[in-house]
């Protein structure tokens, strides 16, 4: 639990201010319907991504050590990160400081080279859907629900960071986002890879593996009718939503799947206005999408009645 | 350094055992602690503690069964609530606490057994010597 | 004690102590030790030519103690006990120095580790002087016995001891009689028909005049020691009195109320609100489930009632509380099996194909929801292709670490029933195929020649999200193949889940209430692992099949026969030594303030109300000392844990720290 | 220390009649003041009643219980001395049933004469005296300040000055065994002074003070050589306290906590692992 107040300290990352403007503009939306304050590192800095850690770990984690402790200096016992390698990248720092003595003191002197110190683990790293079903509850936000999406059918996609390598969740199989879009009444579809690599960077570096990775979630999402994918990483929505045309043109499949954040999601269940939300900026358009909220949901292709000497199904 | 003497009481049903299962396992443990088997842990009185430590033991272990597993079923309780005053009263006393180590090892944990004496011989040689208390 | 002749035998216990001690030199510097008129060393003290040893000194030199050091007491006390007892002294004018399993296998260096035995050679001899002569307790033994669970090993052990002619009590917490073995189809590796090798001995025990068969039944309390317990049984409400019903089954026709069966049928059949498991139970008497039964809901039905032709259904039923006296007791409450769904990634619980290995054993059986038919979950496709997966949740570190043993020939049972019923293509995905026992890895053999395909490699995940064509519909099985060195994907249209063993979920509970004690995994704790695997730490308390560890049914068998086997040895004897070493009181010194009465855990201390002080039972006391220690001024003595005993030991081990610290002595080589 | 003698006497002199005695302190002949039993005929001796200096009355009023077990008897008692009583009573040695007690409540004088944290009664029906708050012990606060080498030294000064004249437990009303481990060889050495340190007469007796000591001070007071080992004793209180939520000689019923096995959340409380 972070502070009572609903204070935390916020690391908004790079792609917030560029690409996916529409998650922070959605998240700075939703936390005000639930009164969550979320206050800015001052001068915070690149959390280096995946590249430079590769390159030079120690350089690398001190430079991400820096904003844990420019966090603490502020403050803050909880710092909220949006995206998942950001989160994954900070979290994983705090830990390694933790647990490696040898890793500790070198970041330790590096920061003391500006003028900065940070005590392993005195700032809790969190990810802003931990903040919202933990800290808020499912409970307060639907609440706050004025337009449930009653009717819209919705793949909920983790990306691969977020529950690894440890987490509260279950690594393989998560079911707090699960929980939350059908709390705010959409239908979720089964989504065996809901965990799987959207490609990362690989869309850079080998278009076709890429293409071949995104296309199985695409795939995975289309057999079950979903409507959408809501995902919680800018880097998963930018490689699901941004390079669709380039996978139907190589595999020749017609995928047209709106990738929305699940902040733009409880916006809309809360009745928010697109351009609040910013709703409409993704590549593949959500307008179909979102025209089916309200209406009577497709027949389901598999017959869901029971076949009269069916076996029972182990409760799960 | 003098290698401490140290004395282990240990409770015939649990840390004895659990003493025999590190020896069948063949861990290997510094040989400071000669262990006497009583019956419980229940039967170890603060006197006998007390009197291990006026003999000129640097040391004093008392092991006994994981509270709920006592053979006896409610020995190693009395345990758990007259040692702590005794570890209290070494204090007070000018006589550090860390002499006497108190804990639980069931019959299964030969490797817990091992560690245990080989970290507490180690507390135990970094403390001067107990006798110079005595002069 | 000036007058004590003590003898010292120092073991060499072939190398184990003589690799690392110096017996020699432990023996000779015994020899100096205060009132020691003798001090051996000898290469087996335990043997035959060791005892005699100690036998004609105590007799030729009129030895009056004995200190033998050498291995754990817990191994050899006894032995030597019996050689001083057969020499005319008392067992308890012996003391043991344990200078093996915590010196010599613990210490490397050798002059260390032989300082350290004439430390505690010092300490036995220092402690035996104060040591005095005691008159063991022999306390009858009541024949009858009680056997806690009615699987294949409770029912053999309770055939055994009833054929001996003793009576046996068969506590069984299910409405029948048969535990897992009943649920399966065929047994490995004869294939038999696990039923027709079952039923008749459950039907012999059922019926046998020395046996009662308590089912639907807890055991609730213990109480007493090896030869006088006392056993409260709660004999829950079955709501059909058992002598009018004839086992009809009319009742279960008639019921309306159908509820997936989760115990007998592992959650893949059905059964009724008023239900017998199987067709086979014994007793044939059924059960009426309370939580489901609409009258006990609602108020309504009684259909059971109205078609019953002997009128046996009684809905005011009461739980019965029933009293036993026994002398001994086995444990054989079986298994759990490893709940598959811990396991996400296998998809058990969320995938309709993934069975776990007991719902595939439902389905192979012929008194099973298909009759036998091997088919999908929707009841009625018969796979062409069929996946089993060995080791789940076995040899894993993120679940048990042990090998559940049973598993790889339980799979390759699988994978030939499948073959022989469906003729689909098997995949078996394993790690190391383990057959330990009699034709065993012929089975195996006989399994590769039927053409089912080993993948050797641990499955990463279960999956119904196709990638590549032709996986589409199919269960995609993905695992590294280590022999190839790729991974691969194979879609089946079913997977079996050969999950393993464990300890059963209120094991801890059982074993408290029995007063033994669980391994780190909750396994019954024996003895001893190798020599001494059925029975336990508290006298008159055994433990046989799987509740003391994965085992498969002929070593469940095995274990069932050697329980017994040491029950009936107990009960031949008529009566067992009790411990002499209980606690007396000091009626001179005690001044009647009772703390030691609360202290003591079996309430074994009264207080005589005319006298004004405490007094000790000494039947009921187990020499456990809490009262001892609670004792501030010191009136009540431990026989044979004396503090004069104990202090005397202590100073005997530190005497001699000090003085090697002294000389430092160096040991000649 | 005598304001409130004429109190005292009057309500010892109402209450005469319908007891077998009152136990309280009297002047004796050479101004020496010892435990004194008053009775209804001899009402006179009232006149020489007094207060201070206190003796311990609990250990008499066992010793005249164990030789008339049903006299009805009535003891002039202050707060540590009722909460005695109380410790004594749960262990058999005097039976409350047929003791009426009168509570003399302590001035700030004597509360700090004793560094008493509680001087006052709590149980008795009839009190003489207004109750006072309690003093803060400032020697056991200090003392429990020093650091490990500190206390070492202290006791060992302290102890050195020990005769073993057994002062201590004699007066010790919760010392009520018949024959004393201190004097038994196998624990304490007999015939050498000073006594070797660790001092095990006074490590046993402060152990064997676990859940008894009332802090009543009479030890320090009637120690020869003014050793202050009430100090061990209080602290010792303290962590019985915080461990076992038990204070010594406070609540009639509640049975002292070495007799029961552990309560829900007691063993965290004991610093024991886990």
């Amino acid at each position: 639990m972070s502070q009572s107040t609903g204070h935390y300290g916020f690391y908004p990352g790079c792609s917030m201010g560029a690409t996916a403007r529409s998650y922070l503009q959605s998240t700075e939306a939703i936390c005000k319907a639930l009164g969550l304050t979320l206050k800015e590192v001052d001068d915070w800095n690149c959390c280096g991504a995946s590249e430079y850690i590769s390159m030079n770990s120690v350089a690398a984690y001190s430079l991400i050590a820096r904003n844990l402790s420019l966090a603490a200096q502020e403050g803050h016992t909880d710092l909220v990160a949006p995206c998942n390698m950001c989160f994954l990248n900070l979290h994983k720092v705090d830990g390694y400081m933790e647990k490696y003595p040898k890793i500790n003191q070198q970041v330790g002197r590096a920061l003391a080279a500006g003028g900065l110190s940070y005590k392993a683990g005195s700032v809790h790293v969190r990810h802003l859907l931990d903040i919202v079903v933990e800290d808020v509850g499912i409970d307060a936000v639907t609440a706050k629900i004025t337009r449930p999406l009653k009717g819209l059918r919705v793949a909920p996609y983790y990306g691969c960071l977020l529950t690894r390598p440890d987490s509260r969740y279950s690594p393989e199989y998560p079911t707090h986002l699960d929980d939350l879009l059908e709390a705010l009444g959409a239908t979720v579809v089964e989504f065996p890879l809901k965990t799987q690599c959207c490609g990362g960077h690989m869309t850079q570096i080998k278009e076709a593996t890429a293409y071949d990775m995104i296309r199985r979630i695409l795939q995975n999402a289309a057999e079950d009718q979903a409507d959408a994918i809501v995902t919680i990483c800018p880097m998963c929505q930018l490689n699901l939503d941004a390079f669709q045309p380039q996978v139907n043109g190589m595999f020749k499949t017609k995928f047209h799947l709106p990738v929305l954040y699940f902040t733009q999601m409880m916006g809309v269940a809360f009745g928010l206005s697109n351009k609040e939300l910013g709703i409409g900026s993704e590549i593949t358009s959500s307008k179909t999408a979102f025209r089916k909220i309200g209406q009577e949901e497709p027949e389901e292709q598999k017959s869901l009645k029971r076949d009269k000497n069916a076996l029972p199904m182990p409760r799960l | 350094m003098v290698e401490p003497k140290i004395i282990g009481f240990l409770c015939n049903w649990c840390s004895y055992r659990g003493a025999d299962t590190a020896g069948m396992a063949r861990m290997k443990y510094p040989p400071n602690v000669k262990i006497i088997r009583v019956p419980c842990s229940g039967r170890i009185s603060p006197e006998l503690v007390l009197r291990s430590f006026r003999e000129g033991a640097d040391g004093v272990m008392v092991l006994g069964c994981h509270i709920g597993d006592c053979h006896y079923g409610t020995g190693n309780h009395r345990t758990a609530k007259r040692m702590p005053v005794l570890k209290k009263l070494l204090e007070y006393n000018g006589i550090e606490p860390e002499r006497l180590c108190v804990d639980w090892v069931s019959a299964a944990e030969g490797e817990k057994f091992a560690t245990l004496i080989r970290e507490f011989t180690e507390t135990i040689k970094a403390l001067p010597p107990f006798v110079e208390v005595i002069k | 004690m000036s007058e004590a002749r003590i003898g010292v035998y120092v073991c060499h216990c072939g190398s184990n102590i003589a690799g690392t001690v110096d017996v020699a030199a432990v023996a000779k510097w015994a020899e100096d030790l205060p009132n020691v008129v003798v001090s051996r060393d000898y290469k087996f003290m335990c043997s035959s030519p060791g005892q005699e040893m100690i036998e004609t000194d105590i007799k030729e030199l009129g030895l009056t103690r004995v200190v033998v050091a050498s291995c754990s007491p817990h191994l050899h006390e006894p032995t030597f006990r019996g050689a001083c007892s057969r020499a005319g002294l008392n067992p308890y004018l012996f003391e043991m120095a344990n200078i093996r399993e915590q010196d010599s296998w613990v210490t490397t260096d050798q002059v260390e580790a032989t300082k350290k035995a004439m430390s505690l050679v010092a300490a036995a001899v220092s402690r035996v002087a104060y040591q005095q002569p005691l008159e063991s307790l022999f306390v009858p033994i009541d024949p009858n016995v009680l056997v806690v669970g009615g699987g294949v090993a409770g029912i053999q052990a309770t055939l055994e001891i009833a054929d001996s002619g003793r009576h046996v009590y068969l506590v069984e917490r299910e409405p029948s009689i048969g535990g897992h073995m009943a649920q399966l189809d065929k047994t490995f590796p004869t294939l038999d028909c696990s039923a027709c090798i079952l039923t008749p001995k459950m039907t012999n025990a059922a019926n046998h005049q020395n046996v009662t068969l308590f089912t639907w039944s807890e055991v609730e309390k213990v109480e007493g020691y090896v030869g006088n317990f006392t056993v409260t049984i709660r004999k829950r409400a079955r709501y059909i009195d058992e002598p009018l019903c004839t086992g009809c089954g009319v009742c279960q026709e008639k019921c309306p109320k159908k509820v997936i069966d989760d115990v007998f049928e592992a959650g893949i059949g059905y059964r009724k609100a008023v239900y017998i498991p199987f067709p086979q139970a014994v007793p044939n008497t059924p059960v009426i489930d309370r939580d489901n039964c609409i009258f006990f809901e609602k108020g309504t039905c009684k259909a059971c009632e109205k078609f019953c032709p002997t009128g046996a259904i009684k809905f005011d039923q009461e739980d019965e509380i029933i009293t036993l006296k026994v002398g001994n007791i086995i444990l054989a409450t079986g298994y759990d099996l490893f709940d598959a769904r811990r396991i996400p990634q296998y998809g058990y619980g969320r995938l309709e194909n993934v069975f776990s290995s007991l719902e595939f054993e439902r389905l192979t059986n012929a008194a099973g929801p298909t009759l036998g038919r091997v088919v999908l979950r929707d009841g009625v496709t018969v796979p062409k292709s069929v996946g089993i997966i060995h080791c789940v949740g076995s040899r894993d570190k993120n679940y048990n670490n042990y090998c559940s043993s049973i598993c790889c020939m339980q799979s390759l049972k699988f994978a030939h029933m499948v073959k022989e019923r469906t003729g689909a293509e098997v995949y078996e995905f394993y790690i190391d195929i383990r057959t330990p026992a009699k034709a065993y890895d012929e089975f195996y053999q006989k399994v590769l020649g039927e053409g089912t395909h080993f993948i050797r490699g641990r499955v990463a995940e279960v999956t119904d999200a196709a990638r590549q064509p032709g996986e589409e519909g199919k269960l995609i099985i993905q695992a590294e193949d280590t022999l190839i060195g790729k991974q691969r994907r194979i879609p089946v249209d079913m997977v079996i889940l050969s999950s393993g063993l464990e300890a059963r979920a209120d094991a801890k509970e059982v074993a408290i209430k029995f007063g033994i004690s669980c391994s780190a995994d909750e396994w019954f704790i024996e003895k001893h692992p190798k020599l001494d695997p059925v029975a336990t730490m508290t006298d008159g308390v055994f433990v046989a099949g799987a509740c003391q560890g994965p085992k498969d049914i002929p070593a469940s068998v095995a274990q069932g026969s050697a329980a017994a086997a040491r029950v009936m040895s107990l009960i031949g004897q008529g009566e067992v030594e009790i411990e002499a070493a209980t606690a007396i009181v000091n009626e001179e010194t005690c001044v009647g303030c009772q703390e030691c009465i609360p202290s003591c855990p079996y309430g074994s201390i009264e207080f005589l109300e005319d006298k004004k002080k405490a007094h000790i039972i000494e039947a009921l006391c187990k020499g456990c000392g809490t009262c001892v220690g609670t004792c501030l001024s010191k009136s009540i003595t431990l026989r044979h844990f004396t503090d004069e005993q104990l202090v005397n030991e202590m100073i005997g081990a530190m005497q001699s720290m000090k003085l090697f610290e002294a000389q430092d002595l160096v040991i000649v080589e | 220390m005598t304001d409130r003698l004429p109190a005292l006497q009057e309500v010892i002199g109402k209450l005469l009649p319908d007891v077998d005695g009152v136990l309280g302190l009297k002047v004796g002949p050479a101004g020496i003041v010892s435990p004194h039993l008053f009775v209804k005929d001899l009402a006179d001796e009232l006149a020489s009643l007094a207060i201070w200096p206190k003796e311990p009355l609990p250990g008499t009023l066992k010793i005249i219980q164990k030789a008339h077990p049903d006299a009805k008897l009535a003891i002039v008692c202050r707060g540590c001395e009722e909460r005695g009583i109380v410790e004594m009573a749960k262990h058999y040695q005097i039976d409350l049933a047929n003791v009426t007690l009168i509570g003399l409540q302590c001035t700030q004088e004597e509360a700090e004469f004793c560094r008493c944290a509680k001087p006052f009664t709590v149980h008795a029906q009839t009190t003489i005296g207004t109750p006072i708050a309690g003093v803060p012990d400032t020697l056991t606060d200090e003392f429990a300040a020093l650091s490990r080498e500190e206390k070492l030294a202290f006791w060992k000064e302290e102890f050195l000055h020990c005769i073993k004249c057994y002062g201590c437990r004699n007066i010790c009303p919760q010392c009520f065994c018949n024959v004393c481990t201190l004097e038994d060889e196998t624990w304490v050495e007999t015939g050498r002074l000073p006594m070797p340190q660790p001092a095990m007469y006074h490590l046993i007796r402060s152990m064997h003070m676990t859940a008894k000591c009332v802090a009543c001070r009479e030890c320090e007071e009637t120690c020869p050589a003014g050793i202050p080992m009430a100090i061990q004793f209080r602290l010792i209180a303290r962590d019985v306290k915080e461990m076992f939520n038990y204070e010594t000689g406070a609540e009639i019923d509640q049975p002292p906590p070495q007799l029961l096995v552990l309560e829900e959340g007691e063993y965290e409380r004991t610093g024991l692992p886990h």
